[in-house]
């Protein structure tokens, strides 16, 4: 069960690599950015039921962290690079 | 667990996926002249690499990358960002045979090491019989923390993993204080860096 | 005893099916919004199928993860997982969607899919 | 002073859940201290008003939340029949809804579930209304996602 889950999300992972690839703007890769954190958590949940040793959840609610602060962060970025070229 | 389970488990085939993935991240990062791509690849190669990590049971060092390689690398590389163009400029690539043989050979040589490497997770490979064992004897008597791996970071290493974190603690600063990126001066709204660019603007005319 | 040693190995068999069911459905979830991610036409579109997986896809199969915990703690750890992701990821699809509003990426409307000409 | 409590209570909770340790005089410790440190840094930055411990949506939201939740299932459906049809009929536009609510955190809510629901992303928040990009004809319903923020509108000051 945990085994077809993971290899659903692995297939996941692969497709949003290709349009992290493909791009073309900048959004689409932050959104294949963003998406591919998303699935690294389930990921990490997964594997820690996969293997009997479900404690690994903690990285798994550490990156549903991190990931959300780091979109949050690369958006702000973007928003302060903005107003500065358009200053 | 039998030789064959080992071989055959799931795993087995996660950590391919993982590692291969790992691989075509990397050469899509050499190959994309698309400086915001290369950091956003690069965010999702510690993803990666984390998850990997994990599935080598290195819990502490995937914290780690989740934390910088995630987190705050991707931030500094886009602060880094803001001072230099869009794209890299296209370069010839030149040819160097010597170099190339000297990548291969190291690879091989490396390859070739791995055979005489003890199994993972072998318990009766020297990491784990010797010193190591002593530790995770000891651990849970000597000190009260629930986690062997944080007691020993943090007791019988503490003056090695104290130097580290504040080296690491003193780099961070210093990157934060040469690239003095607006974005992390901490909670201001955009219209105010406007405000302050407008009023820089003002006494330079 | 008897009686009570079968209800709970019923239990135990629907616990097990209905887990297989969530996991199944948010793995389908899962593929879809990234097929949905590549094969969408435009940015804005692709945003739709992300929200697929975060929403659909992570929580069931953190649902179906739910059913089998072996600990309570293991069960709170999933669950607070689950709340992040239910309140955070509108945030960040929203925060995208912004960010790229503002600069002033058109989006494609119309069953043509068309660029519309005169702005907004 | 209530608002103050209920945040000391939920910070407590979740550090006791994600430890999981209940006997431990020092990590107890270690968690009572980072309480006190995080409460004084909200207490500093002046966040401990109704936006960040929203304690007036709280008894009926979770009704709200219930209700939602049977909203995201039907659009996720529609969108995954989307991804994976052979022929997607979409036909993304931009349009605007009423805004209902009249509270920060109501319109917050609101957007949030707007973008919760696959199909539909809410782009800009505006004195008038919500600009949604939404997916397909039938997911550009203006009656459907009104009446979602009259429901966030009725959750709206029940708990003062």
């Amino acid at each position: 069960m945990f085994a077809a889950a993971t290899a659903a999300i692995i297939a996941a992972m692969v497709l949003a690599l290709v349009r992290a690839f493909a791009g073309p703007s900048l959004y689409d890769r932050i959104l294949a950015g963003n998406s591919f954190g998303t699935k690294t958590v389930l990921l990490i949940g997964l594997m820690g039921f996969l293997t009997g040793r479900p404690d690994f959840l903690d990285i798994a609610l550490l990156y549903a962290l991190i990931n959300f602060a780091s979109t949050i962060a690369i958006l702000r970025f973007f928003s302060y690079r903005r107003s500065r070229e358009e200053a | 667990m039998t030789e064959f389970e080992t071989v055959f488990s799931p795993i087995i085939f996660l950590d391919l996926a993982l590692l291969t993935m790992l691989f075509l991240v990397a050469i899509a990062m050499l190959r994309s002249r698309h400086l915001f791509g290369v950091v956003m690849l690069s965010g999702i190669y510690s993803l990666l690499s984390a998850a990997f990590f994990v599935s080598l049971d290195a819990v502490d060092v995937a914290f780690t990358e989740a934390a910088v390689g995630a987190g705050i690398s991707t931030v500094l590389m886009l602060s880094g960002m803001l001072l230099t163009a869009r794209r890299e400029k296209p370069k010839t690539p030149g040819r160097a045979p010597v170099a190339l043989l000297a990548v291969l050979a190291t690879g091989a040589a490396l390859f070739y090491a791995t055979i005489d490497m003890p199994a993972f997770g072998d318990p009766n490979s020297p990491a784990n019989s010797a010193v190591g064992q002593d530790y995770v004897d000891r651990a849970a008597g000597e000190i009260p923390m629930p986690n062997i791996v944080t007691s020993i970071l943090a007791s019988y290493r503490g003056f090695d993993t104290m130097g580290e974190v504040m080296v690491i603690f003193t780099a961070g600063v210093a990157v934060m204080l040469l690239l003095g990126v607006g974005s992390m001066r901490g909670g201001r709204r955009v219209s105010d860096i406007e405000a302050d660019d407008a009023a820089d603007n003002g006494k330079a005319e | 005893m008897e009686a009570v040693g079968q209800f709970w190995a019923d239990i135990e068999i629907l616990r097990n099916i209905l887990s297989w069911g969530f996991i199944l459905a948010g793995g389908i979830a899962v593929v879809s919004g990234a097929i949905g991610i590549v094969r969408f036409p435009d940015f804005y579109t692709r945003l739709h199928a992300a929200g697929v997986t975060d929403t659909g896809g992570a929580e069931l199969i953190l649902i179906g993860m739910l059913l089998q915990a072996p600990t309570w703690i293991v069960a709170v750890k999933i669950f607070f997982i689950g709340a992040f992701l239910f309140f955070t990821s509108p945030v960040a699809t929203h925060a995208i969607a912004h960010a790229a509003w503002m600069v002033g990426f058109k989006p494609l409307e119309g069953p043509e899919l068309r660029y519309k000409e005169d702005g907004e | 002073m209530g608002r103050f409590i209920i945040l000391v209570l939920a910070l407590a909770g979740l550090w006791l859940l994600l430890s999981g340790y209940f006997d431990n005089a020092l990590l107890l410790m270690l968690g009572a201290a980072s309480i006190a440190v995080t409460v004084w840094l909200a207490a500093r930055a002046r966040v401990m008003d109704g936006d960040s411990v929203p304690t007036g949506l709280m008894p009926r939201i979770f009704a709200y939340w219930w209700w939602l939740t049977g909203e995201i299932g039907k659009a996720n459906i529609i969108v995954i029949r989307q991804a994976l049809a052979v022929e997607p009929k979409l036909s993304p536009k931009m349009f605007t809804v009423p805004l209902p609510p009249k509270t920060t955190v109501g319109q917050a809510t609101f957007a949030n579930s707007i973008t919760l629901t696959p199909g539909t992303v809410s782009v800009d928040l505006r004195e008038d209304g919500i600009l949604v990009h939404g997916l397909t004809e039938g997911l550009c319903d203006v009656a459907a996602i009104t009446d979602m923020g009259e429901r966030v509108a009725r959750c709206e000051g029940s708990g003062q």
